[in-house]
């Protein structure tokens, strides 16, 4: 049952008419009560004039999971009001923009329906389609700042220090923000039942999202060298990175750069660029979505088999092909295991939310220079784009970036001659050399057959003497990669697995069901190839349900290829249409395979 | 509020043409670009051109990649085929398409990061193939779909990138087809639908691969730094929370100029573009004089209009080829199975 | 035991000599004479002055697979004395160049050495550096013809056919064959034991590679556009379709073509030119090796979601990477099932030699235009571009082409309105119209996401209803693609399970076995995804040994997840080394496992 | 019967350089090329170049696509570091290698496959961007490697090709580079040492992209179907069983004229071109000049050679960029990390 600080509320919009940062506002006020909140942007492939939604649940408990239905619609949109209205929770508040009339088909008898003239409100009230179009988005904030009872004076606080130098901007905000507060409070029981109570519990916490915080990750890790292609939603990564560079990384009296951010002509070229910098010893890494997955895969395979450490970011959206460009997905987990053609194998890391894009992105550094390979974050649109409730992000300056095996100018000196191939013990690693650094050094990196000397060969033999070390090197990651995310009972025998953005709404329905007395164990891989941990968690159950967003069950496949359980141990709930999971799909999802099982 | 929806592009009237046929025969699904696109004046021209060229709409092919300017073949004769294939990739599939079938009009709608980026070799082999295609090029020097970053045209129809071209030279697809020999290279702006339609049609029925380039203003991320009129400007002193969240209604720029006249046009962010239509007289088959206009035009800050160059004696893909004149989608299976006697004898040569 | 029409010989040579027309006629001869024998080729991935080998397997019973080690050696290549003498059986033969001398430490006690001064014959007798290296290798053919009893007049005649009008060609080669020949009746006891004798065992057969056999069938099947980028071993494939439909598909009069090659700028290019040409409604294809594979992926993923036909040829070479680009192997079968970003799923043919290549390059037009979808047909470098010795291809003129849901002109006009992605019955598969032909055929065609009635779509539901129809496509089109190859006998508990060019080997392997009491049973998989027969005979084995050229077991993981088995009872024979299987390798192989299956 | 061993790269004297190496120090592997090939010439032209401009050899990072071509880094300067990696995306490699690490010798070496078919949009890029390195395109026309397809840049070399060029038009390296605002653009001929040296020298001092286009005779695969002395025409009159089967052993193609001079070159099929030296006194200052240059040489069938066209002022990558002296990947970790305290004060933004 919804209620104090327990509710969901969805705003429906139409792009590039300044709704956004409404709705930023929204979810950042509620925040600053102290009150867990999460927002989620589900918006068109375009740039303006087409329907647009924003989600925001509020959750004292601090669930983030989507949670449809809605209990307050916002319906700005006269296009897109019967779809709206029917999403509508039983008992639900409908707010419209009474400028326009909602048809009569529409209206619902289980619902309240708050209409507020906010068109015309704003036309009385500021000059200019242009001020009237961005006023009317502050004026429906009014309108919630009255019915749910946010804090008028955060939200004054925060238009404050947003228009702190803009005297008349900040007056036409207060001024709209008034119209629909006081429009509200007139006509209206205010505050609703589904209302806001300050809290205290989002001091340790931060709202960000997915791709800021990776690019922060990557900041840390000393990246130097970035280079990408624009693409959704893979582009704020990048955007971030270099914001966060400019902000960090100039030098204040030479306003010189100390990394190199190169726009690259497309995917190819990028993932090249990020090979060749690794090759030279610089931490580079490339953002990237579905389609430049595909354009990247030859220069992944040379990665693989040259041993160049490269750090990729899949910021995953709903495809095949082009798809769903601006809807989220973990479509590519697949195709990315082995990316390339020929036999490979590539390490893959899966945050689940911005706090873990964070430490992940800055783990993928050391990992790919460790294992001198490719590595694969996988994030989706859903961790990418949206703001996230997450802890504070923290770094511990102890910290020094794992190089692996590099040698250095005294290392070579010591050394009669260097081999780049040769590994000399059990973990499949050699050593490697950066070019410039030392006459011994000196080796040739090609992406043609090669034995363990670094020379060219044709030779079977040689061959397979490099290739197999390959294999035994991926494999033995496993351990040092980061272990999965585990919660056990004793007793259980059924299992939950998960991956990425899937945790928040799997972790609440699997509280709830604990709460209905069904109790399952929890499992969510961070990483591939997968660890002992998560083959015992699949021998150790006599069933698994695998929790993942796509058609084809990607996730499974590689559990049964990689623990070699029985496929038919492992049950499938899967989602794939583009928006991420709600809880109430997965509470019901479950209960529907368990009873399947016993019948 | 409500969906911004923008009327279909509207024409003065509902004459028929040859094959009795309205304009609203050759229009197509609504445009949801952003109001005021550069793209949307095309399209509207597109609708001109091939209305008053009497072609049957379901004789067209339509191609694209992927980007705001690629969406627009939706927005043109429904009754037609469109394919918006993958970004920068468009001229392999029109080449794969005309190959199979030579009896359609084809035409590519590319925009300069489709193009100019991720795309440069494919069109230039196109090029270079003479594949018989109209390619329009909407050139807004800027990633529209993505939001914003600069191209590879970069600053294109601007005057305030002061000497930045110098640094990172942009890349003008008219003289790099030129370069490339070529058979017909035009450029017009988006607004100037007096001389963009005769040129749609020319490039229509042009026997080679026709490009045009078209100055198509982005009337959301045509910022510069420096301009305090921009969006950037907007979007820095104003919204923060959101990088691209209001975008103003604007109105689509025009303009209407005679032959050999310069004319300075004010973008939607306060910058100008001076272009210059070529004269009445001026030569379109010398290639080196293309060349050489084009360059000096750049030197004094012109942006040379126009048909530049153009030679119908080029042979296309078909006729280096030496193809049949029947479109081989055409041809029956009989003509194109040698039959099992020629296979038995074909196999004594195997032995 | 080797003896007469049963042995294996070896000739080492260096590229770019000639030797390669020699080894040729060598080989053409011996099938003339009526006995089953085959040829391959082991050349470096350079034009010039490497070492390059022949190998010839002559075979009374027809088993074609490489049998190393070898009968007897011709050693022509001093760089390479010491590999090629390690080579030769215990007891076989070497002949080699003695105008050169043998190290001592080459000697065996085991073999016998026969030494013959062929260069120096060969300087005395012509003239210029050209006609010297030239001759050379035919006067080492006239020295086979003398050791193992070739016809002479069948050499002879080879040469006339070849020279006819060339008579100082012929000359010259008439007499460096007697150099050779003369020189071993004098100086040795011939013919050797291993020799030749007259059969009538090739009347009804062929030699052909197999890309010129796919090039015909592509021919055959009526297409018109090939796209290409040149690639070992992939590029004989175009340049033989290219050679036919100059013969077959000119206009004798106007010398007008009704074909189309396109030599693409790179792959991509001609991935995306196949995707055009098939969306017009011709029949296209392209052939490359594993780098094409991978710089194709995008557009694959655009084809199968658009659905679009296309035939893509994959010649596989020795990945990953560059690799090496003139050794063999099967390791792109993973990545092409899913190709591309995104949920996917190809349709994959595997022929096992030229004569299926033709066969199943016709079938695969068919196959893609019936399901609208990309077909891969995967062979191999050995298969490509040796020559293999089959049955004559046939063609039934009554064959037509399955142009699958074509929506003529007439169709059009009795329908209301078309809807491209509108399945209406069970297969899964919507009409499809071609461009030009009718204005009610007109829709528009795009990766993105649409709906079943083509339009544009960013709804859950729509999306996944046309997704959710592919899925169900290409798994009903298992039981349409060709059927396995499989023998069983009663009883059995164990089978094998093998793939393409392995084919040879593994069938000779089995009756081995069996002729030693050991009964296996057999499925050659021609398709994926696997039939309901393929299903069976793994429900139906205990164990079945999965046997595959590539590092990874890419063939078992497909068993795995598609049939559902439990990975132990799939066991593993692998080879990768870039050479193809040997038949000695496989029964050894097997008894290996079997041995530690019951240990 | 043996391997063809060739000698390696041989020069007059072991003199040393200032830096006490002697040229036998920037040789490399022994070549697997054709006999004759001429990329095995320009081979020694770069270990002469290296030699003389006294380059730590560690100091050279070599590049390179797929293609004989590609191969040759292995040809020279063992104690370097080289990188064999795709077909046509070596820009891409090289542009990141230097990005990461501005501090050393960067040159590119590919062909007309690898840089004018697969990777035309790639070497395009890197030009825009003005990478620092040499870039040396051996060009001879055809795919080396895989036996002989024309390429793009079609018959370079040669005068049979009677009009082709009108068909399908070669591109011509040096024309697009001067088009796209290369900074350094030169032409020479792989036989013709005594300029080719120089040119790789400049080259190397350049301090942007640096474009060299080598005429690179192919020995195996330069035929022309109306040669009658082409390799085709044996192979197709001699052996018909293997397509490559012999390859005749052929020595190298040199020459040696004078500044202003022309030149007739026969190639390896009997054909011959035209080299032209630019004079003493010619100005490579001037761009337009320079495409003229190049354009009326053309139409007289001349290949003109020498530099073409050099800015020195040009801003490189870094420049652009604003990049720190010290190369990125010498700059400590302490550097590059904000630290934990910036990260806690970051994390008031964010809330
Ligand atoms: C392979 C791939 N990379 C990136 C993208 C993302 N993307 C979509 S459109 C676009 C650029 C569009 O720019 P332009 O062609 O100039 O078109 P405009 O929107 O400016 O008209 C990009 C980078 C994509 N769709 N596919
Ligand atoms: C992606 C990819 N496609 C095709 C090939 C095959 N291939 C190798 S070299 C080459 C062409 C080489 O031509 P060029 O660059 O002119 O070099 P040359 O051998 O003539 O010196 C091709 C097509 C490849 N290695 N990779
Ligand atoms: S973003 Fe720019 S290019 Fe795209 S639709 Fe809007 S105005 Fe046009
Ligand atoms: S094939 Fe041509 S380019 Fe390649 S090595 Fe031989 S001569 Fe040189
Ligand atoms: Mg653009
Ligand atoms: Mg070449």
């Amino acid at each position: 049952m919804p209620g104090v600080n327990d509710f969901t509320l969805k705003i429906g919009t139409v792009n590039g008419t300044g709704s956004a940062s409404a709705n930023g506002l929204l979810m950042q006020a509620i925040f600053r009560m102290g009150i867990p909140v999460v927002g989620k942007n589900v918006f068109p492939s375009n740039i303006q004039g087409l329907p647009t939604w924003y989600e925001i649940r509020v959750n004292k408990d601090g669930y983030t999971a989507r949670n449809a239905p809605f209990d307050l619609m916002v319906a700005m949109n006269t296009g897109t009001y019967k779809r709206d209205v029917a999403e509508i929770a039983k008992g639900g508040w409908l707010l419209y923009d009474s400028s326009w009339p909602l048809p009569k088909a529409l209206h619902r008898d289980d619902i309240t329906v708050l209409g507020v003239p906010l068109g015309e409100m704003c036309v009385e009230t500021f000059g200019g389609d242009r001020e009237r179009t961005l006023m009317k988005n502050i004026a429906y904030t009014g309108a919630l700042v009255g019915l749910i009872d946010i804090d008028m004076d955060v939200v004054m606080g925060m238009l404050h220090e947003k228009f702190s130098k803009k005297k008349h901007l900040l007056d036409s905000n207060d001024k709209a923000l008034r119209l629909g507060y006081d429009y509200v409070k007139k006509h209206f029981k205010c505050p609703l039942p589904i209302r806001l109570e300050k809290m205290d519990k989002t001091g340790d916490h931060i709202l960000i999202d997915g791709n800021a915080a990776a690019a922060l990750g990557c900041v840390y890790a000393g990246a130097t060298v970035g280079a990408w292609y624009p693409i959704t939603p893979a582009t704020s990564l990048m955007e971030n990175f270099n914001a966060y560079c400019q902000q960090f990384r100039v030098d204040k009296e030479t306003k010189k750069k100390n990394f190199c951010i190169v726009q690259a002509e497309d995917e190819l070229a990028a993932a090249g660029i990020v090979v060749g910098a690794g090759w030279m010893g610089a931490r580079a890494f490339t953002p990237t979505a579905g389609p430049g997955i595909s354009l990247m895969s030859e220069f992944v395979g040379l990665a693989y088999y040259a041993e160049v450490p490269a750090v990729f970011f899949d910021v995953q959206r709903t495809g095949p092909s082009t798809g769903m460009p601006t809807r989220t997905q973990q479509a590519d987990i697949l195709s990315i295991a082995h990316l390339s053609h020929g036999d490979t194998k590539h390490l893959m890391l899966f945050p689940a939310n911005p706090e873990e894009c964070f430490y992940l992105a800055a783990d993928s550094f050391d990992i790919a220079e460790r294992f001198q390979t490719p590595v694969f974050v996988l994030s989706d649109l859903d961790i990418g784009m949206n703001d996230w409730m997450c802890r504070r992000l923290k770094w511990d300056d102890a910290r020094k970036p794992d190089r692996g095996k590099v040698l250095s100018a005294p290392d070579l000196e010591k050394i009669e001659k260097f081999y780049r191939y040769n590994a000399t013990n059990g973990d499949g690693i050699a050593a490697r050399t950066l070019p410039g650094v030392h006459p011994k050094g000196s080796y040739f990196t090609r992406g043609s057959g090669h034995n363990k000397l670094g020379g060219y060969t044709e030779d079977s033999d040689e061959y397979r003497e490099v290739v197999d070390r390959i294999a035994r090197k991926i494999d033995a990651a496993a351990e040092s990669l980061p272990a999965p995310e585990i919660i056990t009972h004793k007793g259980n025998t059924v299992g939950v697995i998960t991956i990425g953005s899937a945790r928040g709404a799997v972790m609440e329905a699997l509280d709830r069901l604990r709460d209905d007395g069904l109790s399952l164990d929890y499992l969510r891989v961070r990483a591939f190839p997968f660890s002992k941990a998560v083959h015992d968690f699949v021998a150790s159950h006599e069933k698994c349900i695998v929790i993942e967003m796509n058609r084809d069950a990607q996730l499974r496949s590689l559990l049964i290829l990689e623990t070699g359980v029985h496929g038919d141990r492992l049950e499938s709930l899967l989602e794939y249409g583009g928006l991420p999971f709600g809880t109430g799909q997965i509470i019901a999802g479950i209960r529907g395979i368990l009873e399947g099982v016993k019948a | 509020m409500t969906s911004i929806t923008k009327p279909k592009v509207q024409h003065p009237a509902n004459l028929k043409n040859q094959i009795g046929r309205t304009r609203r025969d050759y229009e197509g699904s609504m445009s949801t670009l952003c109001a005021g696109c550069g793209h949307d004046s095309i399209t509207a021209a597109f609708v001109d051109a091939f209305w008053q060229l009497d072609i049957q709409p379901h004789r067209v092919a339509k191609l694209s990649g992927i980007g705001c300017s690629s969406k627009t073949t939706a927005y043109f004769i429904n009754e037609s085929h469109g394919f918006n294939s993958v970004h920068g990739r468009m001229p392999a599939v029109a080449t794969g398409a005309n190959a199979a079938n030579s009896g359609l009009y084809y035409v590519g709608v590319s925009g300069d990061g489709d193009s100019l980026s991720i795309g440069l070799g494919q069109m230039c082999h196109a090029i270079r193939r003479n594949v018989r295609m109209l390619y329009v090029l909407e050139n807004n020097g800027v990633y529209g779909l993505t939001k914003g970053q600069f191209s590879a045209s970069a600053d294109v129809g601007s005057k305030s990138k002061k000497g930045e071209a110098n640094i990172q030279s942009p890349i003008d697809p008219v003289l790099l087809a030129l370069t490339l020999g070529a058979t017909f290279v035009a450029r017009s702006f988006s607004g100037d639908k007096a001389q963009l339609v005769p040129l749609l049609k020319a490039g229509l029925r042009h026997g080679g691969f026709a490009l045009i380039d078209v100055i198509s203003p982005c009337v959301t991320f045509n910022d510069h730094d420096s301009s305090t009129k921009s969006y950037l400007y907007t979007r820095q002193h104003y919204h923060e929370v959101a990088s691209v969240d209001f975008v103003p209604l604007q109105r689509e720029i025009r303009t209407d100029y005679a032959e050999g006249q310069r004319q300075p046009v004010m973008m939607h962010d306060g910058s100008m573009v001076h272009f210059r239509k070529l004269e009445a007289n001026y030569d379109p088959t010398d290639r080196a004089a293309a060349i050489a206009r084009v360059r000096s035009a750049q030197e004094r800050g012109e942006v040379v209009t126009g048909l530049l160059y153009i030679n119908e004696s080029g042979m296309d893909m078909h006729a280096i080829n030496n193809t049949v004149e029947t479109p081989l989608v055409d041809l029956p299976y009989s003509t194109l199975c040698p039959g099992a006697a020629k296979l038995d004898a074909l196999m004594e040569e195997y032995r």
